[in-house]
Order: structure tokens, then C-alpha cells, then sequence
């Protein structure tokens, strides 16, 4: 509880990374990932030369580790407001930890199942 | 896969007698559950693996509901949410990740092979070009072009190409393989590989206007010899009249305005807006099944087609005295 | 007001603004996604026939209008102390620059007008229309300017200097967006 | 559970100055300028349900149509009318209006316990948009000239070249002017539930309803972008010959499919979402006890709007677009079943946990629960590729959608018709006839949907306006048409029990079903300022802290957070609920309605091609929008 007194900042940093990043991480990875399917199947493929399982393998490992990350914040987070205390600002500190453990879990499966699925199946087939 | 065309059809029946009291007896030549080919089976599988998933995940929530209900009466935990959040994360986060991979996994093994053929992998190519409201048909390499009635030869893997001449159209034959739209700018393919002869119907799936209800289409799967011989007829130009009636009638339709839309190979004929006609005396039916092709309803349809088909591209000519129109259909009927 | 004496929230108004650049800027961003989305289905962009955009013009104009920020934050300063005078001739200057903007700019348009029409290819749609949406919005901060103009002369109160605030953060994101139209636009020439 | 104690003679007197100060011009002109939330929440509520009753005698009219093969009731011209009026309706009209326009801006305020809305005449200007864009739509169809080509309007068969009359051009229209409507409700909500909670009404004691409506409102301002674009470019491609759709010169018709589907999905959870937001608030009430696993369901509902927004490709399956763009939102699709799932379990298990007391609004959540379930699961079955390029066009997906949208969206609709009525109207429904309502309507709605599965699965496409006899489709359509107007004879019973109970009703106490919000805290109907004071809240279910509002009691005595000097409310710091500020709220405008009359009529104009007097009414836009922002809400001296 004192740590997290002292240093609301980086709680609060720390909070919304919890709650914001692994869903962003994800909105990357489709919007960019959506676009490289674009442009690689596209009348356009030959003169934009995109590949689509190069960017898309490195766009699933940078969005899972950001992901990752978000979760392992919220655990941290979650870990630190233990107690039975529920009042402000550790009430809501609690409720959003425990919000961002599942945040984390569901985005990184959906991050997996996204990057998997792409890999798996050859790259403009359609 | 594993579950048979037979056992498709069987489980069928027991679903829909099962689950609903109207049961549907009749027809299901166009049912999904229905396959006729190796993609449509793989689905058929994929359906009915998730039917029974679903089937086991009703019952349990329907389960709860019972449950509540039967101790609707007594006192709860009084608001611990401790019980409750084990079965939530376990229900809800937990047990639908383990079932969601395992769907997803089966869903990427199927796509495959409801893909478009590889180039090459084919030995026959068929262009189906949707319009309001017919399908056109035709066979690149030869001069074979025909209306709302594929033939393909059994046992044999065909390239189908889909386009359109308007708007969006979608070809589904759900006995055969998955949909693939029309659309206009793009070439759409996929893979027809019937093992059975037989006919397969089909219908346009994508809203196209005000007869999108009447735009059926049937797949005729022979076998390749007869494949051939029919290709063969086709690529030919039209049969010329023999009969005086038959004469009377290639000059109706060549003064009135049929010609206009109408292509008859080997004659002056070359429209382009409604079916090509050039063998129309062989096809089964007439305006995309709506009407069977018999010389009494294609009289019928030269009167009035906006009765049988309201909002079809063709006006009526019930203004030809009915001897003309006679002739008109005794020529086109010989056009086998 | 006895509870909160001495004390000043961001006054609703100015969130609603941040809801309305939010929406706004998915607009844009639809926009110019749909400018990506058909460069990526065309065999050549811009397609042949069409010469690519002129970079220097439209790079000095967003600059401009970026610059004419700065008068409209020294605005907002000013309301804060009830500076009359100084908010009506900051929004002033800032008008002046927005309005010679938009002057060049539809000098630009018309002159690419002259050269290529919407009419002409897909390219042509959305070059016209993701600069009309850019310069439409222009012309409607214009309007801002001129309603501050029709009530700050009357002196300030808490709602004119929200209004001023809200209108303020509508210009930063105006310029924003306008560097992300001629940027996208000028993707053409990479 | 809390009563409300008759107030201390000081308190009266303190009563009576907020009567005074928030009394609204009465009559009809009242209810033309009014900017009480309350009553612009109520006229949401009528419109949307005149709507409804359009919409539902559409549908009873195809379904006529389609009860046997080869039926000739309405030609198929008239029938892509009914049948895309049918589908706007229901979405533009009725769902979204009734339960974020009429449910939202009744509720939202008493829930968080504020005065008003952030921005009251807004509120109006929302309304009377929305109402406009009716109007437009519902011309059209007087005019024989409605929207033709569906609800999701797919070009080519919308273009110019197809669609020469003015047909599409009110659907692309009218929608501009709805979606203006929605934004700036959307927006409104957003900055109220921010800023305008109680004090002491953290993050995580925003009820869960009002979660709901934050979830749908992000998920609106931020799609609906995305549909007016889409309008635009068809509006320039038809009027002004632009290209964004045609294929022959560099445009692409799956633009068309891509813009409206990312506003498209996102706005079929923009429906549900207030539906589950209904759920929440129901349940608690009827099971006495606290939603079980409360910071899950809050989440739960941000992230099916969040998810909701990358899982539009799934419309557009059988386009032929690469498989592995189809990948990406197919993983979605299937993901976003968990938050989904969560909020399932969460609704049971409070059931299970609770005290359940089987009362018609929690008889139509049950039913809601069972057809959330079994639209969810056919949902899934509609994200698995290979399934979906099968089904989709056809009666399958017909079913799945009623069942979502009808069943799981609409179901907590009519049952938070029921619960809140009391408050509303100050009486009780009738309860006896109000079980035999729900059994007769869930009856109705699995008869009417259920079997469009198997019609679906046999090969019969959606939007056909007949069918021959040898596809054998006759016994499932049969049974959805004798389904369809048992269910319409539900809603006629439905309609009844209010209309007769709002006037021969029993008198109803202010909380009659022991709610834990605070609209129950505050009488029945409301006063127009919603509270005598300002609630303090410490918990997400107020109402059931009874130390807590003999408090609120207390300081009305005291005068403490009373603002009886002004047209005033407090705000509150968005995150953790501090006191921040008191603020002036504008009081009733004619400004609003006059506006939305200006725009509606422009509109009209550009539908007609008079685009120079379309102009002018800009100019007069502009100048009404000056007159209304000169009237400025002012504080007390």
C-alpha cells in the first residue's frame, strides 16, 4: 500500500497500460496486418512488393509483447491491492487490475489466433 | 470427412424432426447438409461438429437457468462473490478459449479446400457471368455459350470463373461448394469436382434487384464422354428452320425486336443484353428456372413475361398475333 | 459556488469538443483510408495520364496553418485573464491567416480542377473530395471565428470562454488533420 | 429499500425554489422547446415505438407474402421497399433510438444522479434530428419511392446506373441526418457519464448500465464516422458522377461493403449493448443481490464494442477476398465470444446466487439470456469460414440476426419497459397479464425465427420475395409467418397493459421493486430536476446504502448540495467521482427543433436537386446556430 502511495504516477502509468495497451497492441496488428493483405494481393502487389508472413510474423511478436506486457502490469497491479481495503483510489486501482487481467489474456489469445491464422494459409489465396 | 453424404442426409432428418415440429419432407437438393462433394462435406462436417458443441453449451446455460429457478427460494451467498467468479472465468474465459482454438484450428484445416483451384490444377474452365437476372455461361476454347445451365463432367476438377455483367451477384450451388460473389472489377473462382452425375441446383445468394428470387441455376454433372458430346453440340451454330413455321419464326425474331437482346449464333442475331439462344431448344427450363421449357410456357413467357417473372428485363409481345408467336416458339424450340 | 471557491474544472464544453475531434478525426481517417485502400487496388497511382501532386505549395500552406495555432492558444491565454482586447485581436490575427489559407488553397483547387476532375477516375474522387472535407472544415472554423467576433466584444463569461477554449482545440485539430491530408496526398509522388 | 421520508419544512421550502427554478413552459410548445432529459427521453420513447409499429407491420406484411411459394401479395418491387424500410426501421428508427435515445436519456442522469445532461439542448437538437430522418424515410415510402436495395445498400445495385429514382437517395440521406442524430447523443452521453456523476461515484461505481451506454457510445462516435463517409462517396458518385465505387474507372464496390460493415458490425453491439446494459440493471433488482463479478461485466461490455470493430470482414466472407484477410477477422469473430461469455455466466450466476423473484422484467431477461445464447452460438458458426461462405445470404443468417437483434436486444428492451414504468408514470403494470405477454412473445419469436435456420440450411436465400413450390421451402415459412403474428399479438397485449395501467394502474411507491440505482432513490415520476439534492454515493448500487441517503436527507435540510439558487448541477473529476465544479445548465430553447427542422428540410432539398436553395438553408443553419449560442445559461448571482 505505501509503495503505491508514493508513487501514483507510475501506478497510474501503469494502470492504464494495463487497461490500453494489449487492446491497442491488437488494433495495430489488424489495421496493419488488414493493409498488408491489401497491398500484397492488390492490383498494386508488383509495385509495392509487400510480404505478407515477413510483416505479419513480425507485427504478432511485437503486438504479443506489448500484450504481455499490459497483462503482466495489471498483475503486478492487482497483486499490490490485495487487501480488503476498497476505498478510492485503491477501489478503483483494484477494479481496473482486475479488468486488466482478463484484458490481457483475451488479447493475447486473439493476437496468437490472429498471427497464427495468417501464417498458416499461403499468402493470397483466395 | 467423417460423416458420410448418407449420414448427412439422415442427420438431417433427425435435426429437423427433432427440433422443430415442422419438418421439412421435401426436396433438399439444395441443402447445405446435403454435400455432393468433398468441400461441401468438409463443411457439412465443420457444421455439424459445431452444432453439437453448441447443442452441449445450450444446455449448460439453459442448465443454470434451471437451476436458478429451482432454488429461486432460498438465501444466496448474500453477495460472496468468491463461487461465482470461479465458475464466470471459468465458463466464460477459460472453457471458451480451450473451444474457440480447437474451432479455429478445424476452421483453418477446411479452408483449403474451399479455395480457389491453384492455377493448373484444373483440366477444364467454365466462365459463369452473372446479370440481372439470368447466368450466362460460357466455355472458354470453344464457341459454346449457354444460360442458367452449367454441364460439367463428373470425376473431373473444374476452374469456375465468376464475374458479372451488372451487380453483385453471388453463385451458390450449396450441393457442389461454398458461395463465391460476382462482383463487378474482380474474377472470382472456385473449384466444382463432382464425383455423381446428376443435377445440382443452385440459386443467386446476393440481393441483385427485383428478381433476384428468380435467378436459379442448375449444375448438370454428366460423364465426361457425354460431357463432350454435349460441348460439342453447343459450340455448333444454331440449327437452321426446316418447317415453313420455323422459317416464319426466325424472321419474327429477327424483325421484331428480339435480336436486340438475343444472340443466335449463325444468324444476324447478336444481342448481348439476354441469354444467347443459339441452343435454347436444349436446356430444361427458360428465364433462370423460372418456367419449365415446354413450347406452351415459352408461349406464355413471349406474351407475358412480367407475369411470371414481375420486373424482368424482357417486355412482352402479346402484341404479335398469336400465329406469329407460334412460330416464334416452334423456331426457338427447334433450336436444339 | 461556495464549496468550490477558487476552483476550475475543464468545463464540459471542452470535452464535448474532444468528442467531436474524436468523431471528426475518424472521419478523416476514414478518408484517408479509403485514399490508401484505392492506391493499393490501382495498377499505377496516380494513374496514368495524372501527374503527381506538387509538393511545395501544400507543405508551406500546412505549415501556415499549423502557425496560425499559436495566435489562437494566445488567445485562450488571454480569455483566461479576461483580456478582451487581446483575445479579439489574437482570434483576429489567426482569422487573417486562416482566411488567406483557404484562399490559396481553393486557388489550388481549382487550379487541379483545370488539370484532372473527380469525373475523371477513382484517383480524382477521393484527391477532390479528402481536400474539400480538409477545406470545408477550414471554412467552418472560419464561421467560429466570426461568431467569437459577434460575442466577445461583449466581454467574457464562462461560456464564451469555453467557447473560446472548444474553438481553439477545434483549430489544433484542423491543422493536425491538415497535415495528414497533404501528407497523404503527396504519398502519391513517393 | 430506502423510502423516502416526507422532507422537513425547510426542506420543503428549498423543494419548492427547484420547482420554480426548473419548471418548463407547459402545453405543447413545452414539449417543442424542452430540454429536460426526461422528456425528451419519453419523446424518443413514443417516436421510436410509432416507428417500431411501422416496422413490425412491414414485417407482417412480408411475412404474407412469404407464407406459401408462389403467394402474390406485394410485387417484388414493393417488397425490397418493405423489406429495406423493414430493416432501417428496426435499426435507425426503433432499437437504437429506444434504448440509447429513450432508455439512455431517461435513465442516464438518475442513474449517476445529475440534473441533466451535459448538454441539454443538444439533447434536443438529437431528437428532433432523428425524428427528421424518420420523417425523410417515411416519405419516401408514402411516395412509393423508399430505399430499395437493402439495408446494407450495396452499390452497384444502388448506383445511379440501377437505381435512376430518388429512392436511394433518401436512404443515403436521411441515414447522414441520423447518424448526425446518433454522434451527438453519443457525445453527449460520453462528456455526462464523465463528468456529471455523483459525487463519489468512482470508475468502478458507475452502474453498470451506464457502462453499457459509455460502451455504445464510444463504439458510435467512433463507427459512425465511418457510414456518413461511405454516404458521401455514394451521394457524390450518384449526384455529382464521382468514381469511388466503379469498378470500370479505378473505384471498388467492396469499398462500399468495407466502410459500411466497419460501421456496420460495430453498430449491430451498439445495439445490444444497452440491452445488456438493461440486463444488469434488472437482475440485481429481482435477485437482491449485487451483479456477481461486477469489474468483469463492466469490462465485459467495453470490449464487445472495443472487439466489435475488427470483426467486419466476416460480412463480406464470400467476396473473394485473400484467405488470410479473412483470417484476421475470423480470430475476432471467435474472440470476441469471451467477453460475451463472461457477461453470460455473470448474468447466470447471479441468478443462481441471488434470490430470483420471476417477475415479468426478469421473465423477458431469462428470455433474453436463452436467445443470447443461441444467437451467440449460431454467431459462432458464422465466423467459421468455410460454414459462413455456405450460409450467409440466406435464411440462416436472417435467423441468427432476429435472434440477436430481436430476441437478445429488444427482449430487455420490453422487459425495462415493464421495470421502469412505475417510475415513469408514477404506476404499476398489470403483473398477471404481463407473464402471459412474455410466454406468449417468446413463443411468438422462437416460432417466427427458429425455423428460419432450416430454411436457411436447405438452400433458401435471404431478401427473395417469393419462392417456388419445388424448393419445398412452404412448412418452415408457414410456421415463421404463424410465428410472426403470434408475436405481433404479444406486443398488441404488451402495448395494452401500459396504455390501460398508465391510467387505471395502481399508484406506485418510489422504488416499488427495491432497485439499488438511484433513479429509485428520488419519487415516481421524478421532479424535473431528478434530485432535491445531489446524491453522495459510495457503493454501485446507492439505493441499497440506506445510511448513505438519510444522509442525502440530511444536507437537503442542511441546504448542502442543494443548488436551489440556479438552474445548476455539479461536476465531478472523470475518474474517481471528486467534486469539481457547479455548473450552469441552459434552460428550454426553441433553437433545437428549429434547426433540425433547417436541416431536414435542406436535405429534402438535395434529394429534389434544388441544390442553390439547399445552400440557402446552410446559411440559415448557420445563422440559427448563432442565435441559439447567444442565449447563454447563466449561474446565480
Amino acid at each position: 500500500m505505501v509503495t503505491l502511495a508514493r508513487t501514483p504516477r507510475l501506478v497510474s502509468g501503469l494502470q492504464w497500460y494495463a487497461l490500453l495497451g494489449p487492446p491497442l497492441s491488437w488494433t495495430v496488428q489488424l489495421v496493419l496486418g488488414y493493409y498488408t493483405t491489401q497491398a500484397a494481393c492488390g492490383a498494386a502487389a508488383s509495385r509495392l512488393g509487400v510480404e505478407v508472413h515477413t510483416w505479419n510474423a513480425v507485427l504478432t511478436v511485437a503486438a504479443l509483447a506489448v500484450a504481455a506486457g499490459g497483462w503482466a502490469s495489471a498483475a503486478a497491479l492487482h497483486a499490490a491491492t490485495g487487501g480488503g481495503d476498497v476505498d478510492d483510489p485503491l477501489g478503483r486501482i483494484r477494479f481496473l487490475s482486475t479488468a486488466g487481467l482478463a484484458i490481457g489474456i483475451i488479447f493475447v489469445t486473439l493476437i496468437l489466433f490472429t498471427g497464427a491464422g495468417v501464417l498458416a494459409l499461403p499468402e493470397c489465396r483466395r | 470427412m467423417s460423416l458420410g453424404r448418407a449420414g448427412g442426409r439422415r442427420w438431417t432428418r433427425v435435426a429437423v424432426l427433432g427440433l422443430l415440429l415442422v419438418a421439412s419432407g421435401c426436396n433438399s437438393n439444395q441443402s447445405v447438409t446435403n454435400p455432393a462433394t468433398t468441400p461441401a462435406s468438409d463443411i457439412a462436417t465443420l457444421w455439424w461438429a459445431m452444432f453439437a458443441g453448441a447443442m452441449v453449451i445450450f444446455a449448460l446455460v439453459l442448465g443454470l437457468l434451471v437451476l436458478a429457478y429451482v432454488r429461486r427460494g432460498r438465501p444466496g451467498s448474500g453477495g460472496d462473490d468468491r463461487g461465482p467468479y470461479r465458475v464466470i472465468l471459468g465458463g466464460g474465459l477459460a472453457a471458451p478459449i480451450v473451444v474457440l482454438s480447437i474451432l479455429f484450428i478445424f476452421v483453418i484445416r477446411v479452408m483449403p479446400a474451399v479455395s480457389a483451384p491453384p492455377p493448373g490444377s484444373t483440366k477444364l474452365t467454365v466462365d459463369v457471368i452473372g446479370h440481372q437476372w439470368f447466368w450466362e455461361v460460357r466455355y472458354p476454347g470453344t464457341a459454346a455459350v449457354t444460360a442458367n445451365e452449367i454441364h460439367i463432367p463428373a470425376r473431373t476438377p473444374v476452374n469456375l470463373v465468376a464475374r458479372t455483367a451488372d451487380v453483385i451477384h453471388s453463385f451458390w450451388v450449396p450441393r457442389l461448394n461454398r458461395k463465391i460473389d460476382m462482383i463487378p472489377g474482380r474474377t472470382n473462382r472456385i473449384e466444382l469436382d463432382a464425383p455423381q452425375t446428376g443435377v445440382y441446383p443452385g440459386q443467386c445468394s446476393e440481393f441483385c434487384g427485383l428478381e433476384h428470387a428468380d435467378m436459379g441455376l442448375e449444375v448438370v454433372v454428366q460423364t465426361p464422354a457425354a460431357f463432350r458430346a454435349w460441348l460439342a453440340d453447343q459450340a455448333r451454330p444454331a440449327r437452321a428452320p426446316t418447317t415453313p413455321q420455323e422459317l416464319q419464326g426466325r424472321q419474327v425474331f429477327l424483325t421484331a425486336s428480339c435480336a436486340d437482346c438475343h444472340t443466335i449464333r449463325g444468324t444476324p442475331a447478336v444481342g448481348r443484353a439476354g441469354p444467347d439462344l443459339t441452343h435454347v431448344g436444349s436446356r430444361q427450363t427458360i428465364a433462370a428456372l423460372t418456367l419449365p421449357n415446354t413450347p406452351s410456357s415459352l408461349f406464355d413467357w413471349i406474351t407475358n413475361p412480367q407475369l411470371y417473372k414481375p420486373g424482368a428485363r424482357m417486355p412482352g409481345f402479346a402484341s404479335l398475333p398469336a400465329s406469329t408467336r407460334r412460330a416464334l416458339v416452334a423456331y426457338l424450340e427447334s433450336l436444339t | 459556488m461556495s464549496i468550490l471557491a477558487g476552483h476550475r474544472a475543464r468545463p464540459n464544453g471542452w470535452y464535448g469538443m474532444v468528442v467531436l475531434i474524436a468523431a471528426e478525426g475518424a472521419l478523416f481517417g476514414t478518408f484517408i483510408g479509403t485514399y490508401v485502400y484505392l492506391s493499393f487496388h490501382a495498377p499505377a497511382w496516380p494513374p496514368d495520364g495524372i501527374a503527381a501532386p506538387s509538393a511545395t505549395a501544400p507543405l508551406v500552406l500546412s505549415l501556415v496553418l499549423v502557425a496560425s495555432t499559436v495566435p489562437m492558444a494566445l488567445a485562450v491565454r488571454a480569455g483566461r485573464r479576461d483580456g478582451v482586447a487581446a483575445a479579439i485581436g489574437w482570434v483576429a490575427l489567426a482569422f487573417v491567416v486562416q482566411a488567406v489559407y483557404l484562399g490559396f488553397q481553393i486557388h489550388l483547387y481549382v487550379d487541379d480542377l483545370a488539370r484532372f476532375k473527380p469525373q475523371t477516375d477513382a484517383y480524382g474522387s477521393i484527391y477532390f473530395a479528402l481536400l474539400g472535407l480538409h477545406h470545408v472544415h477550414v471554412a467552418a472554423g472560419l464561421l467560429l471565428d466570426l461568431w467569437l467576433f459577434l460575442r466577445l466584444p461583449r466581454g467574457f463569461t464562462p461560456y464564451r470562454r469555453t467557447a473560446l477554449s472548444a474553438i481553439a482545440l477545434y483549430w489544433y485539430f484542423v491543422a493536425v488533420a491538415g497535415l495528414a491530408v497533404t501528407a497523404t496526398i503527396l504519398s502519391a509522388t513517393w | 429499500m430506502t423510502a423516502i421520508q416526507p422532507p422537513a419544512p425547510a426542506a420543503q421550502e428549498r423543494i419548492e425554489r427547484l420547482d420554480r427554478i426548473w419548471a418548463e413552459r407547459p402545453g405543447f410548445t413545452g414539449w417543442l422547446t424542452t430540454t429536460d432529459h426526461k422528456r425528451i427521453g419519453l419523446m424518443y420513447v413514443a417516436a421510436s415505438l410509432v416507428f417500431f409499429a411501422l416496422g413490425g407491420a412491414e414485417a407482417l406484411i412480408m411475412r404474407t407474402q412469404l407464407a406459401g411459394p408462389g403467394r402474390h401479395v406485394v410485387g417484388p418491387s414493393t417488397y425490397d421497399q418493405l423489406l429495406t424500410m423493414h430493416g432501417i426501421t428496426m435499426i435507425f428508427l426503433f432499437v437504437i433510438p429506444l434504448s440509447i435515445g429513450g432508455f439512455g436519456n431517461y435513465l442516464v442522469p438518475l442513474m449517476i444522479g445529475s440534473r441533466d445532461m451535459a448538454f441539454p439542448r443538444m439533447n434536443a437538437l438529437s431528437f428532433w434530428l432523428f425524428l427528421g430522418s424518420g420523417i425523410l424515410l417515411y416519405a419516401s415510402l408514402l411516395l412509393h419511392e423508399a430505399p430499395n436495395a437493402g439495408w446494407f445498400n450495396y452499390v452497384p445495385l444502388a448506383s445511379r446506373r440501377f437505381d435512376p429514382g430518388p429512392n436511394i437517395d433518401f436512404y443515403t440521406l436521411a441515414l447522414i441526418l441520423n447518424g448526425v442524430s446518433s454522434t451527438a447523443a453519443a457525445a453527449n452521453f460520453l462528456v455526462t457519464i464523465a463528468k456529471l456523476r455523483a459525487p463519489g461515484m468512482s470508475l468502478n461505481r458507475i452502474p453498470l448500465f451506464c457502462f453499457a451506454i459509455l460502451a455504445t457510445s464510444f463504439s458510435l462516435v467512433f463507427a459512425l464516422p465511418a457510414l456518413t463517409a461511405d454516404l458521401v462517396f455514394l451521394e457524390l458518385d450518384r449526384k455529382l458522377g464521382f468514381h469511388f465505387f466503379d469498378a470500370a474507372r479505378g473505384g471498388d464496390p467492396l469499398l462500399w461493403q468495407d466502410l459500411f460493415w466497419i460501421f456496420g458490425h460495430p453498430e449491430v453491439y451498439i445495439i445490444v449493448l444497452p440491452a445488456f446494459g438493461i440486463a444488469t440493471s434488472i437482475i440485481p433488482t429481482f435477485t437482491r443481490r449485487k451483479m456477481a463479478a461486477f469489474p468483469l461485466v463492466a469490462l465485459a461490455e467495453l470490449l464487445v464494442a472495443f472487439i466489435g470493430f475488427g470483426v467486419w470482414v466476416h460480412h463480406m466472407f464470400a467476396t473473394g477476398l485473400p484467405q488470410t484477410t479473412l483470417i484476421f477477422f475470423a480470430a475476432a469473430s471467435l474472440i470476441i465470444v469471451i467477453p460475451s461469455g463472461i457477461q453470460i455466466f455473470a448474468w447466470c450466476m447471479t441468478l443462481v446466487d441471488g434470490t430470483p423473484e420471476f417477475k415479468t422484467p426478469l421473465l423477458f431477461i431469462v428470455g433474453f439470456i436463452i436467445f443470447f445464447v443461441f444467437g451467440g452460438l449460431s454467431g459462432i458458426t458464422l465466423a467459421a469460414v468455410p460454414f459462413d461462405q455456405q450460409v450467409t445470404d440466406t435464411y440462416y443468417v436472417v435467423a441468427h440476426f432476429h435472434y440477436v437483434i430481436w430476441g437478445a436486444a429488444v427482449f430487455p428492451v420490453l422487459g425495462g419497459l415493464y421495470y421502469w414504468f412505475p417510475k415513469v408514470t408514477g404506476r404499476m403494470y398489470h403483473e398477471r397479464l404481463g407473464q402471459a405477454t412474455f410466454w406468449l412473445i417468446f413463443a411468438g419469436t422462437n416460432i417466427t425465427f427458429f425455423p428460419m435456420h432450416i430454411s436457411g440450411m436447405l438452400g433458401m436465400p435471404r431478401r427473395v420475395w417469393t419462392y417456388p413450390a419445388r424448393m419445398g421451402w412452404g412448412p418452415e415459412n408457414l410456421a415463421s409467418t404463424i410465428g410472426a403474428f403470434i408475436l405481433a399479438s404479444g406486443l398488441v397485449l404488451l402495448a395494452a397493459n401500459l396504455v390501460v395501467s398508465r391510467f387505471r394502474g395502481a399508484p406506485a411507491s418510489a422504488d416499488p421493486f427495491g432497485g439499488g440505482t438511484l433513479e429509485w432513490s428520488t419519487s415516481s415520476p421524478p421532479p424535473a430536476y431528478n434530485f432535491a439534492v445531489i446524491p453522495v454515493v459510495t457503493s454501485a448500487y446507492p439505493c441499497w446504502d440506506a445510511d448513505d441517503r438519510a444522509a442525502d436527507a440530511r444536507r437537503l435540510a442542511a441546504g448542502q448540495l442543494v443548488l436551489e439558487h440556479g438552474h445548476e448541477t455539479t461536476t465531478t473529476t472523470p475518474v474517481d467521482g471528486h467534486l469539481d465544479d457547479v455548473l450552469a445548465m441552459p434552460a428550454e430553447s426553441i433553437w433545437p427543433v428549429t434547426l433540425a427542422a433547417v436541416c431536414t428540410v435542406g436535405l429534402a432539398l438535395v434529394i429534389s436537386s434544388h441544390y442553390v436553395t439547399a445552400l440557402v438553408s446552410v446559411a440559415v443553419a448557420a445563422a440559427v446556430l448563432a442565435a441559439w449560442h447567444a442565449v447563454e445559461p447563466r449561474s446565480a448571482a
